[in-house]
């Protein structure tokens, strides 16, 4: 909660469009699709390499779900530029989701 | 009204310090802090047990209470000036709040031994299967040295699980249905019988004697009605009932009770089965619940008057009196008289059991569903494709009836 | 369903300067409802795959993961997801410009993609169930088909805000601010392709 | 009524400004429909948005259900008077304990928090409405509609039976056949779009709404609490909403989710239903907190001591709340390492409710403690709460509650907290507030009747149930037998009888808030601007407040603005500095109406909130008996949708002239 303190202070003065010079282009947005285009090829391709790494693949296929979650958030959803108000609504979701559910599948003996 | 505040606060305290004496009715059976076997004692005693949080928390409360009563008193508005507006203390707020954890410490700790205490498995000297299903408790034991006595065949009896007194017996508890809850207040928690899993749970008791309790968990529209009872007894009486429960079938030699059997095998035994009981041309009689109740399953009535109570222990098989006999027996000779079971007090010889109580099963036999509610309404059972949840009501004649209870009496 | 604040009128940016958007944090009330809903949904969707992942392996009498899908096609459609999500931006960016035909545009090609991507899956769904894995089939069907349904009906839901977006732009009828309203469906439709990326990858691509 | 212009003579006070006339817009919204612009009847209140009106609507339908939910009870009490006893039959005694709990719950306690909370709680930060005044309706209608429709079981062949956690697989189609368990998972998936909606609603109301200075460190405690409660909302719905699906899906359409011959896992329900429950007793529980920690301090004449701590604390539980559900689940065999872990981390709340606790007592040391009914009620969860907080402790104690699990003990524990905690808390808010919502104070004497019947009936009732739960008497039995009932004291006879007079104590005393409702209402005598000499932002307006809240939207400087205004540190001849009382409640008032804005903008009424949530029981009857139904219900669901969103918020400004270089921050044309 103490995160969302430090807005109070800045009353109205602070707002969405507050910094239009380090607003994405086209470009960017275009890179980063290729990118996350990139990573889906090397994760969907880790379909056929599967059988003899194992580890490899599950490990491979979590890093590219995380960056690709990332990447959308960050760059296509803006939360890069935006108020960090923003994040923390939807990171404490996003947290408390994999928290609890983690903790509850853990009771069914899910990752022994 | 103000004037009578303190007094009145005072008197709830002391209603809230009651509480904490509670623990002590005479004759509650299912009482949670008369703990009779060494589970019951584990939760009972010590930091982090029963007892002692019970207190804890009695203590706390009071001391919350005694300051908010003398605050009431001491700072109620005499007309002085508006008080200092004090904002806080921090060091105060600390310190109120190491306190508890501090507190909470000395309780978590020995909690945390206490679950892994009982959560041991390996100690155990004899296994029963118990079974729940809508709305009484199945248990077999299965072919083992239970405690020093050997159990060779399958025992399948209902309501009441017998145990030889003092030894760890290890439960494994699962269920037919739904989710219900194993629970013997005198001998250990509960466990949840969920379906599809087994559940561990040890029981014992220190003494021979009868300890009851009650399905815990809601399991539909008779779940105030499923009881059950953990009977300890001395090994020498265990050993005797295992022998009794693994007799041969014999016909009934009376004439009453041999139409009760070819009643019993008309009606009675698509769900019930008696181990031993042939047609007349000599195949085994068998049962299939399967095809007519939901659970799957019908209590076993091989040796129904080994027993003193049915229909999920609810109802008694023997007399109020003999109850209250048995119940308030003094352990020594609690086994004797439990082995006894409607027999009890009969002289040597009698034709009819006294402590039989046959009021409660002709009842039953006529109206099942009437004593205890059950899903049984043949109109009613399109959900369930036909299958029954408990015992429908039969229509039996009276003179139907007559030849089934001869036939029951002879069922020891 | 947010509530859009009407008074900017078409000149979102112009009015800036006085203040019209005082709240406290200075931050759109729109977008900070998006935002909260946004993880609201984490929950909702965690739940899902839990169970999912909980059931996946309980297959009963029908065909396992490894059966039914089709790797290749998935991906496909995931990339096609993916891809919304890059006309999506766009649009958000036109319509910040004030381009309202560009704006109309990438919406139409935000939607056709979505649209591709559900008609993907419909296709996959029948493609299983022929395979014999339907709803009922067993605990690996019923939380499959949940999970990526609940999804889907998310994606369509997604498609139907964007054409009648498209359409009420066309007939100048958006009420407050375009590029506010542009921006909030596109925070949605990012999401739903966030969520898929975590399907795609814990549903499809870990082996079971 | 998009603009309220001010009325040239500007009344002075006490509530007589709360009929300002209104300047009335009609335009069109779908282009089709006119908007509602009705300023008075019934009209004025089915499509409004304002949060006041909402408030009081949302107060009264969960007063109605708190007596439909307290007849039950009394039901329930009677039929366990005696054993063996044949008052319900055991179908109905199971449908009555799952609808008390599930009308208590959802339709009473959950919806009358949200009244205070919609009501006060843009009138404590300071705004002229909430952020979205039409989802706000929005979450009232759909919270009547699917009280109703749950409800509607009752004649529609028979309510749900399967306890309010529900359980699988005794609430699968097969143990539970009958719509009851239908109508139960469809009306609580629509109340709870209701509070999920609502809950996002406020939160951005608090975060985005407040008058300027108005840091979250000057918020009231009360908004505090509700914040907090709006994030265990807006995170915990949505987790029953998966299992409601989940046995919908089963139930109505052949899934096996919790079918175990398909090989599920029923503890996954009771894991989703937890994960749920267990923020849920918190939101039950803080709306009251909250409530008390206004009233306290008001009738302590002290400030709230360590507001900070408070503050934290009650974070913190709403935090903590998150990792401790599976102490509902001792029993069911989580194996002994979940066991205790859960147990540990159950025994961690125990720390900052203490906090609360001890500030709250705090608060009261050396103060001048002024004993109005309201005081009493506050004073009166410190003690109730407290007692069925520290049995809570003796439950998170894995193996003692082995022993008490679903027996009394737990039904004592929980009513202790939950009607001597949150539903004192609520009537303590009722004597404090009513003032301030109808212009006229409750009869203290009344008052004095309904606390002091309440606290010894609470006391009584679920004293009595702690006793009978430590003998061993389980909960949701439909009878106890008489053979084992005990002898002695502590018999179970005797304490189950206490336990329902107990429970007939309380109805009285509920009965005599009623009374005093129907008294009130009917004296001509109205209260005084600021009765209670109280301290937060809403009792600077008028009484009951204006339609637009305030005149100015207020600046705020500190903590207890509204004290500080009317409180200064004056020096003495003999050079002591005292704190004075230099301005009444009516000269603020009167300060602020004189420089009031010129022109206020207001969110304009709307047809599309009760259409759309009218859409929803017709979508639920359906999937129980036509799914043609549940077509139409969903487009008119698709329908209202449409008109909400070409609708303004705020109907169109014809006749508004912005003022013309005026200082634009008067503005407040931002409520969405
Ligand atoms: C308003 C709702 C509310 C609140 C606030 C609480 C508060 C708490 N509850 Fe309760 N609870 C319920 C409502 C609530 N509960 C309900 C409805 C159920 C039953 C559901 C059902 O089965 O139907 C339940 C059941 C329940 C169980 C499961 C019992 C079972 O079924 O076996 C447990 C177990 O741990 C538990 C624990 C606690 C604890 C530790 C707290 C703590 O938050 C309490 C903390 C407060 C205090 C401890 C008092 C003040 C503190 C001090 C004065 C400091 C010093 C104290 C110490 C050092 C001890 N509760
Ligand atoms: C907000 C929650 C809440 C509230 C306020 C209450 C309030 C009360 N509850 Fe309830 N209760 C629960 C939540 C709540 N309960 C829950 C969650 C369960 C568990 C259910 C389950 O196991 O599934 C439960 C279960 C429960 C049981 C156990 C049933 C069982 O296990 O078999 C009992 C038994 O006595 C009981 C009693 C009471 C009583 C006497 C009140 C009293 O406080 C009620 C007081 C109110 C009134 C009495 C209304 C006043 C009415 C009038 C003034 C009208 C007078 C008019 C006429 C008489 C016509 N409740
Ligand atoms: C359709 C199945 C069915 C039939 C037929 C049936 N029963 Fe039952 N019976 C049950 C079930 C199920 C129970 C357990 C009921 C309970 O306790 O909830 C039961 C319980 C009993 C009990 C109590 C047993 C105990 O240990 O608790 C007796 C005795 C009994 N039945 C006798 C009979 C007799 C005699 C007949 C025939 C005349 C008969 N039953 C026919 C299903 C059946
Ligand atoms: Cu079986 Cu309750
Ligand atoms: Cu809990």
């Amino acid at each position: 909660m103490s995160a969302v303190t430090e807005h109070t202070d800045h009353g109205t003065e602070a707002h969405d469009h507050a910094d239009h010079g380090s607003h994405p282009t086209t470009l960017t947005f275009v890179k980063v699709a290729i990118i996350l285009a990139v990573i889906t090829a090397l994760e969907t391709s880790t379909y056929w390499w599967v059988e003899d790494a194992h580890t490899v693949a599950m490990i491979t296929l979590f890093i590219c779900m995380a960056i690709k979650f990332v990447m959308i958030l960050l760059w296509f959803m803006h939360l890069k530029w935006d108020s960090k108000l923003f994040s923390l609504m939807f990171y404490i979701g996003v947290g408390l989701a994999i928290a609890v559910y983690i903790v509850a599948l853990m009771t069914f003996h899910f990752f022994a | 009204m103000l004037a009578h505040l303190p007094r009145r606060r005072a008197a709830a305290a002391l209603a809230i310090l009651g509480f904490l004496v509670a623990g002590c009715a005479k004759n509650a059976p299912q009482d949670i802090f008369r703990p009779a076997g060494s589970n019951a004692r584990e939760i009972d005693d010590g930091l982090g047990g029963q007892k002692y949080i019970f207190i804890l928390a009695g203590v706390v409360a009071a001391i919350v209470i005694a300051v908010v009563l003398f605050i009431i008193f001491k700072f109620k508005d005499r007309g002085q000036d508006i008080p200092e507006q004090t904002h806080g203390n921090p060091m105060l707020e600390i310190g109120m709040t190491i306190l508890p954890a501090i507190i909470l410490i000395t309780v978590a700790i020995p909690t945390v031994a206490k679950i892994f205490n009982l959560a041991k498995s390996d100690d155990a000297a004899c296994v029963v299967n118990v079974t729940g299903q809508q709305w009484w408790w199945e248990y077999d034991y299965p072919v083992q040295n239970c405690g020093g006595i050997e159990i060779t065949q399958p025992i399948v009896t209902s309501g009441e699980m017998v145990i030889p007194a003092g030894v760890n017996v290890q439960l494994r508890i699962t269920s037919r249905d739904v989710i219900h809850s194993y629970w013997i207040p005198r001998l250990n928690g509960k466990r949840d019988a969920v379906p599809g899993s087994l559940q561990p749970l040890r029981m014992q008791a220190d003494q021979p004697g009868i300890y009851t309790g009650q399905c815990t968990e809601f399991c539909g529209l008779s779940h105030a009605r499923m009881r059950q009872a953990v009977v300890a007894l001395d090994s020498d009486s265990f050993a005797t009932w295992v022998a009794n429960q693994e007799e041969a079938y014999t016909s009934p030699t009376d004439a009453l009770a041999l139409e009760g059997e070819g009643q019993f095998i008309s009606q009675c035994a698509r769900c019930h089965q008696i181990n031993g009981l042939t047609n007349s041309d000599g195949t085994p009689v068998l049962a299939n619940p399967e095809q007519n109740l939901v659970s799957g399953a019908a209590p076993n009535l091989t040796n129904l008057m080994t027993r003193t109570g049915f229909a999920g222990f609810t109802f008694d098989l023997i007399t109020d009196a003999c109850r209250e006999k048995l119940w308030n027996a003094p352990s020594e000779e609690f086994s004797a008289l439990y082995l006894q079971g409607v027999w009890m007090d009969s002289p040597a010889g009698a034709e009819y059991p006294v402590c039989f109580n046959e009021t409660a099963l002709r009842e039953w036999l006529r109206n099942a569903p009437g004593m205890k509610p059950m899903f049984v309404d043949p109109n009613n059972l399109s959900s369930t494709g036909g299958l029954y949840r408990g015992m429908p009501n039969l229509g039996l004649t009276e003179a139907q009836i007559d030849q089934l209870i001869a036939y029951l009496l002879e069922r020891k | 369903m947010a509530d859009i604040a009407v008074h900017e009128g078409a000149h979102a940016h112009e009015h800036d300067a006085h203040g019209a958007h005082a709240t406290s944090t200075g931050l759109s009330n729109n977008k900070l409802a998006m935002w909260l809903f946004l993880g609201t949904e984490c929950l909702l969707f965690g739940g899902l795959i839990s169970t999912y992942m909980l059931y996946r392996g309980r297959l009963g009498n029908g065909p396992g993961p490894g059966q039914v899908f089709d790797i290749p096609l998935t991906s496909i459609s995931s990339f096609i997801l993916l891809m919304s999500s890059l006309t999506m931006v766009l649009a958000v960016n036109a319509a910040k410009e004030g381009d309202d035909r560009n704006t109309r545009v990438w919406l139409s090609a935000t939607a056709l993609l979505g649209a591709l991507f559900v008609g993907g899956q419909v296709y996959e769904f029948t493609a299983f169930y022929q395979e014999g894995l339907g709803f009922t089939t067993s605990l690996f069907g019923s939380s499959f088909f949940t999970l990526t349904g609940f999804h889907g009906v998310h994606v369509s839901l997604g498609i139907i805000m964007l054409m009648a977006l498209v359409g009420i732009i066309t007939r100048s009828k958006v009420p407050g601010d375009k590029a506010e309203v542009v921006e909030l469906i596109g925070l949605y439709w990012h999401f739903v392709d966030v969520v898929w990326v975590v399907i795609f990858t814990l549903v499809y691509l870990i082996p079971a | 009524m998009a603009i309220i212009e001010r009325p040239s003579a500007v009344p002075t006070f006490a509530g007589a400004g709360a009929n300002a006339p209104a300047v009335v817009t009609p335009t069109q919204g779908l282009g089709v429909f006119k908007r509602p612009v009705a300023a008075s009847g019934w009209k004025s209140w089915v499509f409004t948005v304002d949060h006041k009106k909402l408030g009081i609507m949302y107060g009264v339908v969960s007063m109605f259900f708190f007596l439909v939910g307290g007849v039950e009870a009394l039901l329930i009490r009677l039929q366990l008077a005696a054993p063996d006893n044949t008052v319900l039959s055991a179908q109905v005694y199971n449908e009555m304990f799952t609808m008390h709990a599930t009308t208590m719950v959802f339709l009473f306690v959950m919806p009358m928090a949200a009244a205070f909370a919609n009501y006060f709680l843009p009138l404590q930060i300071g705004a002229r409405d909430v952020a979205f005044p039409r989802i706000n309706a929005l979450g009232f209608w759909l919270f009547l509609f699917g009280g109703i429709f749950i409800n509607t079981s009752w004649v529609l062949g028979g309510a749900a039976d399967g306890g309010w956690f529900m359980y699988s697989p005794n609430s699968s189609p097969l143990f539970s056949p009958g719509h009851g368990v239908d109508f139960w998972v469809l009306g609580l998936q629509i109340t709870g779009i209701a509070s999920l909606v609502g809950a996002i609603n406020l939160i951005v109301t608090v975060l985005n709404m407040r008058a300027p200075g108005m840091k979250l460190m000057h918020m009231p405690m009360f908004t505090w609490m509700v914040l907090v409660v709006q994030f265990l909302l807006a995170f915990a719905m949505p987790v029953i909403t998966v299992a409601l699906f989940l046995l919908g899906f089963e139930r109505n359409f052949g899934a096996t989710f919790f079918n175990v011959d398909a090989g599920a896992d029923p503890l996954l329900w009771q894991h989703l239903f937890w994960i749920f429950g267990h923020p849920e007793v918190y939101i039950i529980i803080l709306p009251s907190f909250g409530i008390i920690s206004e009233v306290l301090p008001v009738f302590a004449r002290k400030p709230l001591f360590g507001y900070k701590f408070v503050v934290f604390s009650g974070a913190g539980i709403g935090f903590l709340g998150w990792g401790v559900w599976a102490h509902h689940m001792f029993a069911s065999g989580l194996g002994p390492v979940s066991v205790a872990v859960f147990s540990v981390a159950t025994m961690l709340i125990a720390i900052p409710t203490g906090v609360k606790i001890v500030n709250w007592t705090l608060t009261l040391w050396g103060g001048k403690l002024w004993f109005t009914t309201a005081m009493k009620f506050a004073i009166g969860v410190i003690v109730l709460f407290t007692i069925g907080g520290v049995t809570g402790v003796t439950h998170a104690v894995a193996p003692s509650d082995t022993q008490q699990t679903d027996t009394y003990h737990i039904v004592g524990h929980f009513h202790f907290v939950i009607v001597g905690g949150a539903v004192m808390g609520l009537f303590a808010g009722l004597y404090y507030w009513w003032p301030k919502m109808f212009g006229k104070t409750l009869n203290e004497k009344l008052g004095g009747w309904n606390f002091w019947l309440m606290f010894w009936g609470i006391s009584i009732t679920f004293g009595a149930m702690h006793i009978v739960g430590m003998q061993g008497q389980p909960r949701r039995m439909v009878v106890w037998p008489e053979k084992l009932t005990g002898e002695g004291f502590f018999n179970l006879h005797f304490w189950n009888q206490v336990a329902t007079w107990g429970a007939f104590t309380i109805a009285v005393g509920v009965a005599f808030f009623i009374v005093n409702v129907v008294v009130t209402a009917r004296k001509k005598e109205r209260a005084p601007l600021d009765p209670w000499d109280a301290r937060t932002l809403e009792w600077i307006t008028a009484s009951p407040p204006k339609e637009h809240n305030f005149d100015v939207i207020p600046t705020v400087h500190a903590l207890d603005e509204f004290f500080h205004r009317k409180y200064e540190e004056v020096e003495h001849e003999d050079g002591h500095v005292k704190l004075m009382k230099v301005k009444t409640a009516e000269e603020i008032l009167a300060e602020e109406e004189a420089r009031a804005d010129a022109h206020i903008h207001l969110p304009s009424p709307s047809y599309w909130p009760i259409v759309l949530a009218f859409g929803l029981p017709i979508i639920a009857y359906g999937v129980i008996y036509n799914l043609i139904l549940s077509f139409v219900g969903a487009a008119i669901v698709l329908l209202a949708g449409f008109g909400w969103a070409l609708e303004p918020s705020v109907a169109e400004d014809s006749d508004y002239d912005p003022p013309a270089g005026g200082d634009s921050t008067k503005e407040l044309a931002t409520i969405g």
